[in-house]
């Protein structure tokens, strides 16, 4: 297995190519620029489909995961502890399925990156940043361990922050960047929390021994509201997911973030980075079936968060920020699975996420660099005709995301909504919720695109050249279109002709299939699928209807509503004012503080006093003894002398004292 | 009294009455003068204890490098008798008597404790030229080649300050 | 008596060898004016006694009588001690050098006699030692006089010496290397020449690796220790009156001469020792005849002696040099009748000869060669010299390592 | 056989000998000197304790301190003739000050 005993290659690549470009790349040219970063990446992505093949043909059929210890990080053995944290790469299907979906999405959006970046200055800084950002995605999906996973986990927030921030000159830029730091501070500091109770409780924070120790009977499951250990430290560790994959409360950053370049949009803000959350809940998904408590939060939040995003999104003119919400809702979409268990189609609808966000991202890119950057929604319409590559990818991928049958999203969401319905009697509070999403998210969709791309065109044509992008552009588009479609295939539901949920059986490896999926027999499970299939597409196709007679019909009946619904219309453009809110409740208050009392009395007063005063105190004692130093040699010389007598007589005292007392008498 | 310890008395001796003269001298060449008795003196005594190898670096590179180099200046500098000045009151008062203790408590000292210090047995027999130099360039290579770099760096300096400064 | 046999010993073989050397030192002086005369040719010395052969003699009175100047302003104590110095130093060095490998064939109270005064394991350091003190004679000397042009030769020789000192030593480390010691005997039995013959001379290297480089730089290096053309700076009489050694006169001055001379055979001894086998024969031991080639340099030489000596104008020479001829002859006819006493003298007389070699070679070079500007001298010592010497001990150390381990 | 203490008393009042020159005496060349003085008498120190324990490692430490002083001295001469042309003057109190 030449790729997997040598997995670091994936990480290490990526690094390299960073570190090229950041170091050299200043001077060089695009080119090669271009050369180092897609060498890097696509060679990446090279080593892991091979590390794939080796491990589905060796190591899968053994039924375990690989796991491999490169080297000891931190190791207290020495000193008495038995704390070790390695450099321990692994490998499952779970893993087998981010580093897919890592590395190829990452690859298509450089290639994407080469042509869409191609005028911007600081390009090889932005590749740099990208490839770092690869490299901490890469440890964060291999890792072995919390602590190597939260590495990478830290690492990809440094990279986000940087890219946020690419255009530092521009101060919302910046701004949106250190936002997204702060608000994913707060999450990690319940992470770390959460990493700190399981070390205490089980003295390792490595997966296969923790996960172990955790499957142990002994432990028993936490019923609901029951705070035991589990329940606790899987909230902790959630909290950091609900940072890092802007959940409720914490998904403010994530709109913001829109000001990164689109292609980190793309890669990091709808691909990779914010499912990294998920990821994290579904690995320790064992710590979270012990507690229903947690796994009744993860999945209210996650459904609170997918409707509260959609419902934002429906208002929202520039076409990115619809984007980011959409991302958001979706992402919990994710979190619904995972709370109710159904941890499979949660990763599935990640990947198919992957695929359709990035291309609806990167579509939205090139619309943008079609309109001269014009990001407007309200400024556009009537494209559809002019840049028709474009156009068509990103319908599919809309298709796909509002679950049309048979694309990508079809199958994902059908697959957490089943389990949602599964899961819980009585009303399905959740399934309805997430039901309504789909409605939404179907309209505010195709109100993008019909905004988009269809209508009469609302911008000025002398000014704008509306232009399609140039391949290294559309081909990655293509692709990802190609993937939106067939994507969801892999997960073909076994009603389906042909259909064997092969998706499903490939995790069940790592997550063994809910209880609830066994308690009906096969033929109801199928048809209350079947059922369940036909609601959602019609949810969707209601939404659809909707946009196409508020967007194409009466294009004016959407400001009467919004004037009829003032109250409502409102809220909904200010974002519910969870910014204002934010602001009021902890920004003013910190500002605050900071100025009147950390400033003023800690800073000026106590610190500078302190340092002043040394200071004083110095020049005095200064100027006392400053009389000794004459700069005559001699005088010095006769201070050495005095030096080396003190130290002999304190080496030779004992001996000496006898003498003295001779030399005395 | 054996002939060890008598070859060993005029040495010493030697070494003494060169070092006192090179305090009482008043003239730098003489200094010099006495300070080489002083190092071929010692040398004697490295021969004494059977350090033929390090007697003979000592008369090769002090008496004939440094030394030379010493009266080398002297003579370059044209360095007449030092003229006895005393602007230092805490030299003329406190320094002689201080470096005279710390002279007799160095000596008391060893009188006191160096007879703790076992005596070789066999003198000589282990100072031979090629064990000095495998230990030198086996154990101790990396003072070695530390060593060597340390004359590079004293060679650029003593360039700079020979060099005049162009004008 | 026989518990101070060996100093006494020690001191007999030091008094002999004293006069020797001294004697040496004399004659070596009208060889020089003889020799260079003849390159000049001219007579050189012929006044006093048969081919001028007093002339050392005349020339020592001339020194012990003349008047013992003591320039005013001098530091007498310095100024007397420089010389003694200089010439004592010489003069110690000698006491290393062996001349034979065999000891004499009879004991001296049961104390063996060797052919030298001593011979330490760290022989060669011990004349590196005695050199390297050699300046202060002339640096002292220079600055001592309280006059400007020895104080400048002696600044001159001083920076002089100790630049070449340093070629002089690394030139030897290849020879050191292969002998693996830093006793001379040791390093003269490593030449063995008994095989290859003059193969196996360092010069030539049979047994290592060849020292010619070694050589040169060693031997430039020296007559630039011993002060001699081309490297005479310190006494460059067209710049610096007579250098060093201006303000000395009569017995003092006397001692740098002798001094000098003694250095000269000194570095000679060493040169045949490092580089030219020591007292090793040119020739295989498988050569018998090559034994008797001592006689056959004695006899033909002591014959002409005689043969000149009867036609010669003055009646001394008439009546001495048959003499000395006769004598010659006589023991060049001992040793072929005496076989033991041939195969003893074989080593001191290829030793002596080779030294002799060098010796006319120092008087060759004077004869030949013009002075060097200063600034020539300290780039051919720091430029050339160093860089190449070094760069010999590299390869010379590389090949003992090759060949210690094959 | 000479007693090692011997050796480390003479040493001992090597070294004092060579402190009192360094504060008796006012030229700097002869405080250099002193200070030569002073590594000699440690270095007889250190070759009688190589004796007295039977190692040679002592010896080995003399070679580096002679390495040392050689270096120094290259570099202290250096420094003394500059001084000496800047200040017209050899005598440590006479140069008192930093910078002229």
């Amino acid at each position: 297995m030449p790729i997997l005993d040598h997995l670091w290659i994936v990480l290490l690549l990526p690094l390299l190519g960073s570190a090229i470009n950041g170091f050299f790349g200043s001077k060089w040219p695009n080119r090669t620029v271009n050369t180092v970063a897609l060498g890097s990446t696509g060679l990446s992505f090279a080593c892991a489909v091979e590390a794939v093949r080796e491990f589905v043909t060796y190591v899968a059929p053994t039924g375990q995961i690989f796991r491999k210890e490169f080297f000891d990080w931190i190791f207290t053995g020495a000193s008495g502890g038995n704390f070790r944290v390695g450099f321990d790469l692994q490998m499952d299907h779970l893993t087998v399925v981010m580093v897919l979906v890592v590395t190829g999405v990452g690859f298509l959006i450089h290639i994407y990156s080469t042509g869409y970046m191609a005028h911007e200055g600081g390009y090889y800084r932005f590749f740099s940043y990208l490839n770092l950002f690869m490299f901490f995605m890469l440890t964060l999906v291999l890792a072995a361990n919390y602590v190597l996973l939260f590495v990478g986990w830290e690492g990809v927030g440094l990279a986000s922050y940087l890219l946020i921030g690419f255009y530092f000159l521009r101060r919302s830029a910046a701004d949106a960047g250190k936002k997204a730091f702060i608000v994913n501070r707060i999450g990690d500091f319940g992470f770390m929390l959460g990493m700190f109770l399981l070390y205490r409780t089980f003295g390792t924070l490595d997966f296969s021994q923790l996960f172990a120790a955790a499957s142990n009977p002994a432990w028993a499951r936490e019923g609901w509201a029951v705070f035991g250990t589990f329940t606790v430290a899987s909230l902790l560790l959630f909290m950091g997911a609900c940072g890092k994959s802007a959940q409720l409360p914490l998904y403010v950053w994530l709109p913001d973030a829109m000001e990164g370049p689109t292609p980190v949009s793309a890669l990091i803000h709808a691909a990779t980075m914010v499912t990294a959350g998920v990821y994290v809940v579904a690995r320790s998904h064992i710590l979270f079936e012990h507690s229903e408590t947690a796994l009744v939060v993860v999945a209210v939040v996650g459904c609170a968060t997918a409707f509260f995003a959609a419902s934002i999104g429906l208002v929202q003119t520039d076409i990115k920020r619809v984007l980011a919400y959409s991302t958001v809702s979706q992402l919990g979409y994710m979190f619904l699975a995972c709370g109710v268990g159904a941890f499979g189609a949660g990763i599935f609808h990640l990947m198919t996420h992957a695929f359709f966000k990035a291309l609806l991202f990167l579509a939205a890119g090139s619309v943008i660099h079609a309109m001269g950057g014009e990001q407007d929604m309200r400024n556009m319409g009537g494209l559809s005709s002019k840049i028709k590559v474009t156009y068509r990818t990103m319908l599919i991928a809309t298709l796909a995301i509002t679950g049309a049958p048979l694309f990508a999203g079809f199958f994902s969401k059908d697959a957490i909504l089943l389990a949602a319905y599964e899961r819980e009697t009585g009303m399905h509070p959740l399934y309805l919720v997430g039901l309504c999403t789909a409605l939404l998210t179907a309209f505010y969709m195709f109100r993008l695109i019909f905004l988009t791309f269809h209508g009469k065109p609302r911008y000025d044509e002398h000014h704008v050249h509306v232009h399609e992008s140039p391949w290294s552009m559309l081909g990655p588009l293509v692709i990802l279109a190609a993937l939106s479609i067939f994507g969801g295939w892999f997960a073909l539901p076994s009603f389906l002709p042909g259909g064997r949920d092969y998706f499903k059986n490939f995790l069940s490896a790592v997550f063994p299939a809910p209880e609830a999926a066994q308690a009906l027999s096969e033929s109801a499970a199928h048809s209350l699928e079947i059922t369940l299939a036909i609601v959602a597409i019609a949810a969707g196709t209601v939404g659809f209807l909707v946009a196409y007679w508020l967007y194409l019909r009466q294009p004016q009946k959407p400001a009467e509503i919004a004037r009829s619904l003032e109250p409502v219309y409102k809220t909904l453009v200010n974002k519910y004012y969870v910014d204002e809110l934010y602001a009021a409740a902890v920004v003013r208050p910190l500002i605050w503080i900071s100025d009147h009392v950390l400033w003023k009395i800690v800073d000026v007063d106590a610190i500078d006093g302190t340092v002043n005063g040394i200071a004083h105190g110095a020049t005095a004692v200064g100027d006392s003894v400053r009389h000794a130093q004459s700069g005559n040699a001699r005088s010095y010389a006769v201070w050495v002398v005095v030096g080396a007598l003190v130290i002999i007589a304190i080496l030779f005292w004992p001996s000496l004292r006898p003498m003295l007392g001779m030399v005395t008498k | 009294m054996s002939a060890a310890l008598l070859t060993f008395f005029a040495l010493a001796t030697l070494a003494t009455v060169g070092a006192l003269s090179l305090i009482l001298q008043r003239h730098p060449i003489h200094s010099a003068l006495s300070l080489i008795v002083v190092m071929v003196a010692i040398a004697g005594l490295y021969l004494l204890m059977g350090a033929e190898f390090v007697a003979a670096v000592q008369i090769i590179v002090y008496g004939g490098a440094i030394m030379v180099l010493f009266i080398f200046v002297i003579m370059l500098l044209n360095a007449g008798v030092e003229e006895r000045t005393d602007f230092s009151k805490l030299a003329k008062f406190g320094g002689l008597p201080l470096a005279l203790a710390l002279t007799g408590l160095l000596a008391a000292a060893m009188v006191r404790h160096g007879s703790a210090i076992p005596n070789p047995d066999t003198p000589g027999a282990l100072a031979s030229t090629e064990t000095l130099s495998t230990l030198l360039f086996t154990t101790f290579v990396y003072p070695f080649e530390l060593t060597s770099f340390l004359i590079l760096v004293a060679i650029m300096g003593a360039l700079v300050l020979a060099q005049r400064e162009k004008n | 008596m026989a518990e101070y046999g060996f100093w006494i010993l020690t001191l007999i073989k030091i008094v002999l060898l004293l006069i020797v050397v001294l004697t040496a030192n004399a004659y070596l002086t009208w060889f020089e004016r003889k020799v260079v005369a003849h390159m000049q040719t001219r007579m050189g010395p012929h006044r006093v006694g048969p081919h001028g052969l007093l002339q050392p003699a005349a020339d020592g009175l001339k020194f012990l009588f003349k008047e013992d100047v003591m320039p005013d302003g001098v530091d007498k104590l310095v100024y007397m001690l420089a010389p003694f110095l200089a010439l004592t130093l010489s003069l110690t060095s000698l006491a290393v050098i062996p001349f034979g490998p065999k000891p004499l064939p009879f004991t001296f109270f049961g104390h063996q006699i060797d052919l030298w005064i001593t011979n330490p394991n760290i022989g060669l350091l011990v004349l590196f030692a005695i050199t390297a003190l050699g300046v202060y004679g002339i640096a002292l000397a220079g600055w001592s006089s309280n006059s400007k042009y020895p104080l400048l030769g002696g600044l001159r020789s001083s920076a002089q010496m100790v630049s070449y000192e340093l070629t002089l030593t690394l030139s030897v480390v290849g020879v050191v290397l292969m002998a693996n010691s830093f006793s001379l005997t040791e390093i003269i039995k490593q030449q063995d020449s008994s095989k290859y013959g003059l193969l196996g001379w360092n010069l030539f290297g049979i047994h290592s690796f060849t020292q010619v480089i070694g050589f040169l730089c060693f031997f430039i290096a020296a007559v630039a220790e011993t002060n001699r053309v081309p490297f005479d700076l310190p006494e460059a009489e067209s710049e610096l009156v007579a250098g060093f050694h201006t303000e000395y006169s009569s017995f003092k001055f006397a001692m740098f001469f002798i001094a000098e001379y003694t250095s000269m055979i000194t570095v000679s001894c060493l040169t045949t020792i490092l580089f030219f086998g020591g007292w090793n024969s040119p020739f295989p031991a498988s050569w018998g005849f090559t034994l008797y080639l001592p006689s056959l340099l004695l006899i033909p030489f002591g014959l002409w002696l005689v043969y000149d000596g009867i036609k010669y104008e003055t009646l001394f020479g008439r009546l001495v040099l048959p003499v000395v001829g006769a004598a010659l002859a006589a023991i060049g006819l001992a040793l072929i009748l005496f076989p033991g006493a041939n195969e003893f003298i074989q080593a001191p007389f290829w030793f002596l000869s080779k030294v002799f070699f060098f010796l006319f070679f120092y008087v060759w070079v004077r004869g030949t060669l013009p002075r060097f500007r200063y600034d020539q001298l300290m780039n051919i010592g720091w430029k050339l010299l160093l860089p190449v010497s070094i760069v010999n001990v590299i390869i010379t150390a590389a090949v003992v390592l090759l060949r210690a381990t094959p | 056989m000479v007693p090692t203490q011997y050796y480390l008393v003479l040493s001992a009042i090597l070294f004092g000998l060579g402190a009192v020159a360094f504060v008796f005496r006012r030229n700097i060349i002869t405080i250099f000197m002193s200070i030569e003085l002073m590594l000699n008498a440690v270095n007889l120190a250190f070759v009688a304790f190589s004796q007295a324990r039977g190692k040679l490692d002592g010896q080995i430490f003399v070679l580096f301190v002679i390495v040392v002083a050689a270096a120094e001295a290259a570099v202290g001469l250096g420094i003394i003739i500059l001084t000496a042309r800047n200040r017209q003057s050899l005598n440590v109190e006479r140069v008192d000050l930093l910078k002229l």
